[in-house]
């Protein structure tokens, strides 16, 4: 019950936000119902019932697919993310104005929805439902609100993510035909019959789709395009949540019915995502935008949890689950600040800022915390997560580690380098007359910050929660 | 039989409608009342009740997917009649005989649903031709109108020759005109004829035109872009996949069990695959939505050939539900189509902003086409799909059909965008209010589909 | 007569008028061509009609009346069929010829790419 | 009682940190300064525990990461080792607290809470790194100390080149904690655990290459953390840093955080010859290499941060020829009187406002009595003069080095001179001589206040008597640190030296230190050196160029990579071909659709065309098919 | 060779070249006439196989009725020689090579096909083409169709209404 009332609450909420006018009532009545899915998704993590945990009604049975959601550990983490980020970012952009703002907060609440969706489904076609079912919101959202080019970006990320959950469909479907029961259940989806040839293929299949959606490094173009066109709230949601979807989809999807083609493709995988590592931070160094800069270090990071994944590493798949987490809140915060610079002051190059820090300094503080939690320093949320990727692609192949690791480096170099372009150094004309962030940007911050200290300093009990999924997923593999 | 007797009385009565009655818009609405009943009594039908009793000496034979196939087909008609019959009003003074050639239009419908004899599929396809080659000329005055008529009808004569000498050749094999005489039945036509075998490919090509596929589609954009737009709807939804009912028949009866040697699928990927190219490649640079739309009926063609090529379950059961979609999809886009003063896709900008019901549902309509989830246009892709990954082999062409499905979003949305994020200034007709709930029924329709198709299948195999 | 005889005289015929369709620019011969196929069609089926009536006689299982015969009746509705045509058609063609007097069917090129 | 040492500076941290707005200057310095003393006191009782109790228990606090193939558990651990260690961070820290009390009192009062804030993070993350039970947790310290250096050095924000200083410490740190990580994560791919304990009772499970892979990458982080060449450059530059920040770095935290952790690594270091060898020769290196570049410097704080490089060079060569004592206690002595030194400077620079070019200074000997005194001191200290602490210490390591290779003392015992030399370069130019600077500084001269002079009354003690906790047995001494140690230190390089070879050494290292305070007296006192160096010694004076160096081969080319990702890769490669795929379709569709040309003719012949391509195809499917399948 | 196979010959080589000429004929009216000629050829061949009901037919409604109507819409029009337009030499070569192209395949797929070698159209023998026979199949099995293509009439009907009707 309480998956479905999970998906349930925002896209009925998300239904009569698309029809109220008054953008107050609007944006309370989001607010409120962000913070229900948010009490109901904390009651799932810390509900033992399965009862309470799975929701499974006959839906197509015509087409051998059934309503199943189900909160396990790792759905527990993902729809956690998903129900914090959400008011969280609300709080934080409870002051930006939207033409149609009803229509905004609707569209956002079906995006979340359909993420949900994803991390609730236990059933393929379910799933390739939601998938797709989150994207569309997404598209309108960033066409509708976005930037100058929005059309054309949003539309190439669009299609390219198309292109890719279609993909996957392909892919899902060929497994459907093979597995026993001719039905698209997980279970039966894991047990599928398939020869070594047919996995090989149906695995790159699958897997195009959930790269472009991480996004791995030679699929990456559309996100820095995306996130720096589209309205902030929404690009948060897309970098702290919807990415996750990729990454998700590999551990829940992607391993258990591939174990035997993830493992003989690991190589390329691993060594693609390394590379995109590099390739992101290196570029990250060389940007001059404050979203572009977030949008390449976050493909840094994901390729990161892509390599972990695939180093076939429990210590490596249990740091993805949680840094999972952690990356989205992160991004989050980072997001947050960099829409209120751009907000106050009208630009988000590092050229035109500078000396903020004197003007706004809680915002910097802020903001500083964010950055550190982004460069995975100990006793910061993400600290933890990397050290258990890189341990695991350490287990996994320890030279590839130590190319991966370059890439901590380099991420401290671009980080503190954004650090110091906006808030450090002497006020600028355009800075001379700026100001501290506003009260509602400074409570979304600070959640963010209990967030990352307190998981940063014990994450055990995120590690708990994850730990039997991970187990269950390692046994799978051989 | 009841469907094509009544319909058939149907055309007669509205004929005789255009000299008794005098107001025009009583046309529409005997129309309508005639397609109700015409839905009631196939649906009676279909629940075993057969009114008329005639024995059509195996000519002609009522299974259960040609009658549902009919009521999709009748129910799409009342959809039609029911948005655009003011349109088709706007036309000239024959309101009375364009719903009779619609009636009559039906009637070949129905023929080619039931049909079990090649006499009757040649009745058929010309009962159901005709009336289309001088509705897509009515409007006379319109060169272009004058221009696709008179390429529809050469081109559409030219074919039936094809189809003739294919059922000629068939003949010629087989030595009878009915499906179901099975071939060993004299002793000397045992296994495979050649005649047959090319009577058939002739007859596929002929089929192949009918349907619009590649490289036998070359009619279709010029006639749907000439004709008027009201007609466009009709003769690219309801004709168009009673075409490809036919087709499924005839390959499901003859091209099954031709020879183990011989394969009918090489045939129809490529013709899948010059369909999906030629259809979705050339409806990206169009600027006209009538085009594009003509362009994307051939790549929606595309979709439907798996079903002729995979001739499994789920190709048969995926053509119900891929006719009933994309009829319903596109009889929208055509009723809000026809509405617009300006058909280009600058026509379309900002419509959101002025009318943002019409904007919606077309949305809807349009994601419908291009196969989004939770609507029935993904059911319908998603059986497509799997009758051919069901077949075990071939599945390239499903990779590549789902990358042309891609591109085909490309041309699907640049109305999206037009609609909802470019501004302008669209000129359209009066819209009425009945005319929006109508709309929205029909986005409510679609959705329900996509999203409960227990619903149709149910009623299926009740 | 050996039916090969009958076939390639249809054939040909059939072929001639592909190429009449083909090469001719006037709607009203092209259409006459298209009779043309069509009446190629017609010999072919009742030589087949004919063919059928033989073998099935020579298999002796006694003269069935339908055999052959509905070939033959196949050609009388294609007959029927050409005439409903040939009035349909005429009329496009005369339309169009009012409208921009001439039958050239590359006349009106509108519609086009 | 261990979890009170960190946690004092942890809430001074968050007083300072969260109320830095309301709380009045004293008010803050008290918190600061206060909270250190409170884990200094503790510090003290637990050194006496252990002193006389040995190692205390581990304690654990919380499960930090358990998962099922390993566990780390957020615990403290107090040894011999630590308990040193904890005196002198908490120990000095303080003084350098309260020193701060008055250096920063300039500073507006939010900057002046922030400064304090950082001051305790740094002690904070300081002693989780000693406190540690495990590298997990030594680590956590590790990169914290980096964090906070990187916030301190960068304390005045507003001048970029600080902020580059800044920028530059955390970078360098990050190499080489990220060699630290990898080896983290041997240890733990190969034993499962990061305990000390459980380490190095099982070092015997590990092949030979698994040592010396983990000590050598161990060690890289050592090499970052602890400024050795190459990872080096950041030291000197980090003095953008306040003054006593630069002597909380230099002396009681930071930097002699790579020897901690080679000391407490030495179970596993004995074992691995390969890493010693590397270990003292890198340290040697880093000793004479500084030494050089310290000589030419004119900035008072750059000669100072040098021979801290210098020193910790020295400390590595004790590591790396298994002197373990003897560089934890050289450790000590250096915190001694490197802070001492760094607080002189720090008391000159106040008073004269911010200079710090020492060719501007110069008899401040009169101006300043007590600073000029305990700069002395510290200088005779560094100097290795007896009965002076330095030399105690930096005997003991030169000793171990003779018995292992004697040309590691004939270099060391150059270093000795080298430093003399600088060091007296140093005091002469700045306290002796005439006032070289403006006449309103000149002005404005004045000694200290107390809570300056204080903290350098106390470290001056120190450096005096700091040497004799462990006087050799050979000078009558009883080596108690030796004793203290040698629970934790088991695997020490025990010196075979007889006492007249000891002697001889000793004496050796300091005549030749002496010699080069003799000849850096002889040759500043009169004549300080003003001019820009020329030749050779300009290229000392810019520091070899490595800096350049580093630029020209590692930072540009990898920028230059980046703008070469960014603009041709990013923009023509990927996303060129992105784009293209969307061009080319548009591009195929202009083109197909002219097959499209309106004619019936054409369309018909196409048709019939296509009907006899279908015909021929159907005919011959068999080919064609098996041709594709041998194609694919 | 016996009278009925002259005939044959005769009667192809007749329809064949007449075929040739109507689409040869620069003169519309020449290609009609020439058409007739086609139609009473393939008569006379229908007649050979004795199927006198399409053969009479055949003749009233083509020859009689269809072509007379051709013959009249050309009239009307006054369409003549010079009124022809004409297609250049490259398409008429393609629509040529297309035509003899088909013919080929056709041909050499249709020897292949050796149920039908031996096979042979009766000549004279079979009375299935009389009137009698053929009508009464047509009213009991063919009934539905013959009912049916009343449809098509009407809709033919009605469209010639619709579009020829001058408004």
């Amino acid at each position: 019950m309480i998956a479905l009332l999970l998906i349930l609450i925002p896209v009925i909420g998300g239904l009569i936000a698309l029809f109220i006018k008054n953008e107050n009532t609007v944006k309370g009545f989001s607010l409120f119902i962000s913070l229900i899915t948010l009490v109901i998704a904390l009651f799932g993590v810390y509900s033992n019932q399965t009862s309470e945990l799975h929701y499974n009604v006959s839906w197509m049975p015509d087409l051998g697919s059934r309503f199943t959601l189900g909160l396990d550990g790792l759905s527990k983490i993902l729809s956690l993310l998903t129900a914090i980020s959400l008011p969280v970012i609300i709080i934080a952009t409870y002051k930006n104005t939207y033409a149609n703002t009803g229509k905004f907060f609707g569209l956002m609440f079906l995006c979340q929805a359909g993420m949900l969706g994803v991390f609730l489904s236990m059933d393929a076609l379910l799933f390739y439902f939601f998938w797709e079912l989150a994207l569309i919101p997404a598209y309108f959202l960033c066409s509708i609100w976005g930037g100058e080019r929005r059309i054309q970006v949003t539309f190439k990320f669009f299609i390219y993510t198309f292109v890719g959950s279609l993909l996957m469909l392909v892919s899902i479907l060929f497994i459907y035909f093979k597995t026993a029961d001719h039905s698209f259940a997980m279970q039966s989806f894991y047990h599928a019959n398939l020869t070594a040839s047919q996995s090989q293929w149906m695995f790159w299949l699958f897997f195009i789709a959930l790269a472009i959606k991480m996004p791995i490094f030679p699929f990456h173009t559309w996100q820095p395009d995306t996130y720096e066109q589209a309205p902030t709230a929404v690009t948060m949601l897309l970098s702290g949540v919807m990415v996750k979807m990729g990454v998700f989809a590999v551990i829940r999807w992607l391993l258990p019915i591939f174990p035997n083609a993830s493992q003989s493709n690991s190589s390329i995988i691993i060594t693609l995502s390394v590379i995109g590592m590099l390739y992101a931070s290196l570029i990250a160094i060389r940007q001059d935008d404050i979203k572009r800069l977030i949008a390449y270090s976050s493909i840094a990071h994901i390729g990161l949890m892509c390599a972990a994944l695939f180093s076939n590493q429990q210590v490596g798949m249990q740091g993805v689950l949680i840094q999972m987490f952690n990356h989205g809140i992160n991004i989050i915060g980072l997001w947050i600040v960099a829409d209120a610079i751009q907000k106050q002051l009208g630009t988000k190059k590092f050229s035109e800022l500078g000396g903020l820090a004197q003007k706004a300094p809680t915002l910097a503080i802020l903001f500083v915390v964010m950055c550190l939690a982004n460069v995975a320093l100990p006793l910061t949320n993400a600290f933890v997560g990397e050290f258990l990727m890189f341990n695991g692609l350490f287990r996994y192949n320890p030279i590839m580690a130590g190319i991966a690791g370059i890439s901590i480096i380099l991420a401290a170099v671009y980080t503190l380098n954004m650090i110091q372009k906006i808030f450090y150094g002497n006020t600028v004309a355009l800075t001379e007359k700026a100001y501290d962030s506003s009260f509602n940007i400074n409570v979304a911050l600070i959640i963010l910050v209990i967030v990352v200290i307190v998981f940063g300093v014990y994450p055990q009990p995120m590690l708990n929660l994850t730990q039997s999924g991970v187990n269950t997923l390692i046994t799978k593999i051989p | 039989m009841n469907a094509i007797i009544f319909s058939a009385g149907f055309g007669v009565i509205m004929m005789f409608c255009s000299f008794l009655i005098s107001n025009k818009s009583s046309y529409r609405h005997i129309a309508v009342v005639g397609l109700l009943l015409l839905l009631v009594v196939n649906v009676m039908e279909t629940n075993g009740f057969d009114i008329f009793h005639i024995n059509s000496y195996g000519m002609l034979s009522y299974t259960r997917f040609g009658l549902f196939f009919n009521t999709i087909a009748i129910g799409s008609t009342l959809i039609y009649v029911l948005l655009t019959g003011k349109d088709i009003e706007r036309l000239g003074n024959y309101v009375a005989e364009y719903f009779t050639l619609i009636f009559f239009v039906l009637c070949g419908v129905c023929i080619l649903s039931s049909y079990n004899n090649l006499l009757m599929l040649f009745l058929g396809i010309e009962i159901l031709s005709i009336p289309l080659y001088i509705l897509t000329g009515s409007d006379k005055r319109n060169l272009k109108s004058n221009e696709a008529s008179l390429k529809y009808f050469l081109m559409g004569a030219f074919s039936t020759g094809l189809m003739l000498m294919g059922i000629a050749l068939m003949y010629g094999g087989t030595g009878t005109f009915s499906l179901d005489v099975v071939r060993s039945q004299t002793g000397l036509y045992k296994g495979v004829s050649f005649l047959e075998i090319i009577g058939l490919l002739f007859l596929m090509v002929s089929m192949a035109f009918k349907v619009s596929a590649a490289p036998f589609h070359f009619w279709t954009p010029d006639v749907y872009d000439g004709a008027p737009g009201v007609f466009t709807s009709f003769m690219a939804t309801v004709a168009k996949v009673a075409a490809f009912v036919a087709f499924l028949k005839l390959c499901y009866v003859r091209m099954t069990a031709t020879s183990t040697a011989i394969d009918w699928q090489l045939l129809f990927a490529i013709i899948i695959i010059t369909t999906l190219l030629f259809g979705n490649i050339t409806a990206v640079f169009q600027q006209s939505v009538k085009r594009m739309l003509a362009y994307s009926s051939i790549a929606q063609a595309g979709f439907m050939l798996f079903a002729l090529f995979s001739l499994n379950d789920f190709g048969s059961k995926g053509l119900l539900m891929y006719s009933a979609a994309y009829c319903l999809a596109t009889i929208g886009l055509f009723a809000v189509l026809v509405k617009m003063k300006d058909v280009t896709f600058e026509g379309y900008n900002g419509l959101a902003k002025t009318q943002p019901v019409l904007a919606a549902t077309n949305a809807i309509f349009l994601l419908s086409l291009a196969g989004i989830p939770l609507t029935a246009g993904f059911l319908a892709k998603y059986y497509m799909l799997a009758s051919v990954i069901a077949t075990g082999s071939y599945t390239w062409l499903v990779v590549i059909a789902v990358l042309f499905a891609a591109v085909s979003v490309y041309y699907y949305f640049r109305v999206v965008q037009a609609m909802y994020f470019k501004t302008g200034d669209p000129q359209t007709e009066p819209i009425t209010g009945s005319f929006k709930i109508g709309l929205i029924a029909l986005a409510a329709i679609i959705i329900i589909i996509g999203v409960l198709p227990q619903t149709l299948f149910n009623w299926l195999y009740f | 007569m050996p039916i090969q005889n009958y076939i390639i005289l249809a054939a040909a015929l059939f072929c001639i008028g592909v190429s009449g369709v083909l090469i001719r620019r006037n709607a009203i011969i092209v259409f006459m061509c298209i009779e043309l196929m069509l009446n190629s069609v017609n010999l072919m089926l009742v030589a087949f009609s004919k063919m059928h009536y033989a073998l099935s006689n020579a298999q002796g299982k006694g003269i069935s009346e339908s055999i052959g015969s509905d070939a033959q009746l196949f050609v009388f509705f294609i007959m029927v069929v050409a005439a409903a045509e040939v009035s349909v058609g005429l009329a496009i063609i005369v339309m169009m010829y009012r409208n921009v007097h001439s039958t050239d069917i590359n006349f009106l090129n509108r519609l086009k790419n | 009682m261990m979890y009170l040492i960190p946690l004092f500076p942890l809430i001074g941290f968050l007083l300072n940190g969260l109320f830095r707005k309301s709380l009045s200057k004293s008010l803050i310095g008290i918190i600061g300064s206060g909270t250190i003393l409170a884990s200094f006191i503790v510090s003290c009782i637990l050194f006496f525990n252990v002193k006389s109790g040995g190692a205390l228990p581990v304690q654990p606090l919380f499960q930090f990461i358990n998962i099922s193939s390993f566990k780390i558990d957020f615990a403290f651990q107090v040894d011999q080792l630590s308990s040193l260690f904890l005196l002198i961070i908490t120990g000095i820290g303080f003084l350098i607290h309260v020193y701060s009390t008055s250096y920063m009192h300039d500073e507006k009062e939010e900057h002046f809470a922030r400064y304090f804030a950082y001051l305790n993070l740094f002690v904070f993350s300081m002693l989780l790194l000693v406190l540690g039970a495990n590298y997990v947790i030594m680590f956590i310290g590790w990169e914290g100390v980096g964090l906070c250096s990187y916030l301190l050095i960068g304390f005045w924000f507003k001048n970029d080149s600080y902020n580059y200083a800044a920028k530059k410490a955390f970078i360098m740190n990050r190499i080489g904690d990220l060699g630290f990580l990898l080896g983290i994560f041997w240890l733990l791919s190969k034993l499962g655990t990061a305990n000390y304990n459980d380490v190095f009772a099982n070092v015997h499970q590990l092949s030979s290459t698994d040592i010396t892979g983990i000590t050598v990458l161990l060690f890289i982080g050592a090499m970052g953390k602890s400024a050795q060449i190459p990872l080096y450059t950041w030291l000197p530059d980090a003095m953008a840093g306040p003054t006593p920040v630069s002597a909380l770095i230099h002396a009681a935290t930071m930097v002699t955080a790579g020897i901690y952790m080679v000391a407490r690594s030495n179970a596993l270091y004995s074992l691995s010859a390969v890493a010693e060898n590397l270990i003292a020769i890198i340290g040697i290196a880093t000793a004479l290499f500084a030494a050089t570049i310290a000589i030419k410097q004119n900035d008072i704080k750059k000669v100072l941060a040098y021979s801290t490089v210098s020193q910790l060079g020295y400390m590595f060569l004790g590591l790396g020829v298994g002197a373990y004592t003897g560089s934890v206690f050289h450790v000590m002595t250096h915190a001694f009187f490197k802070a001492l030194l760094f607080l002189g400077a720090g008391s000159v620079i106040h008073a004269i406002h911010n200079q710090q070019d020492m060719r501007y200074m110069g008899g401040l000997k009169k101006y300043m009595p007590v600073t000029h005194i305990t700069f002395l001191i510290g200088c005779l200290a560094i100097s290795g003069i007896p009965p002076f602490s330095g030399f105690f210490s930096k005997d003991e390591i030169l000793a171990a080095a003779y018995s292992v290779n004697p040309v590691y003392w004939v270099l060391g015992v150059i270093g000795a001179g080298m430093t003399a030399f600088y060091m007296f370069r140093l005091y002469a130019t700045t306290f002796l001589g005439e006032f070289r600077g403006t006449e309103e500084q000149k002005h404005h001269l004045h000694e200290s206040p107390l809570a300056i002079t204080i903290p350098l009354f106390i470290l001056a003690i120190l450096a005096v008597i700091g040497g004799f906790v462990n006087v050799p047995e050979a000078f009558g001494g009883n080596a108690s640190l030796h004793k203290f140690l040698s629970p934790v230190l088991k695997t020490e390089n025990v010196q075979g030296l007889t006492s007249s070879k000891d002697y001889m050494l000793m004496g050796v290292s300091g005549g030749v230190a002496l010699l080069g305070i003799i000849i850096a007296l002889a040759k500043y006192i009169k004549k300080p050196e003003l001019n820009e160096a020329t030749g050779l010694g300009k290229v000392v004076a810019n520091k070899w160029y490595v800096d350049e160096i580093y630029d020209a081969i590692i930072v540009n080319p990898l920028t230059y990579l980046g703008v070469f990702f960014k603009n041709v890769i990013e923009k023509s490669g990927i996303d060129g071909f992105v784009n293209g795929v969307g061009t080319f379709i548009q591009y195929s569709s202009r083109r197909l659709r002219l097959v499209q040309n309106g004619r019936v003719g054409t369309y018909i012949l196409m048709m019939v065309f296509s009907l006899v391509v279908l015909f021929v195809i159907f005919w011959n499917q068999t080919i064609i098919i098996n041709f594709f399948q041998k194609i694919f | 060779m016996t009278a009925t196979e002259i005939l044959f010959w005769f009667l192809s080589a007749l329809a064949l070249f007449s075929a040739l000429m109507v689409v040869i004929s620069k003169n519309p009216v020449h290609s009609v006439l020439w058409l007739i000629v086609v139609f009473f050829s393939i008569s006379g061949h229908y007649i050979l196989l004795n199927a006198q009901f399409i053969a009479i037919v055949n003749l009233i409604v083509y020859a009689g009725a269809i072509m007379v109507l051709f013959l009249f819409v050309i009239m009307l029009m006054n369409l003549n020689a010079n009124t022809e337009p004409q297609r250049n030499s490259l398409v008429r070569l393609a629509g040529v090579v297309a035509g003899g192209l088909l013919l080929t395949v056709m041909i050499s797929a249709l020897r292949s096909a050796n149920e039908i070698t031996n096979s042979k159209a009766t000549m004279s023998e079979g009375d299935i083409g009389l009137i009698q026979n053929l009508g009464k199949i047509l009213f009991t099995q063919y009934v539905v169709p013959f009912e049916l293509s009343s449809v098509l009439f009407l809709s033919a009907m009605v469209g010639a209404v619709v579009i020829g009707k001058k408004e």
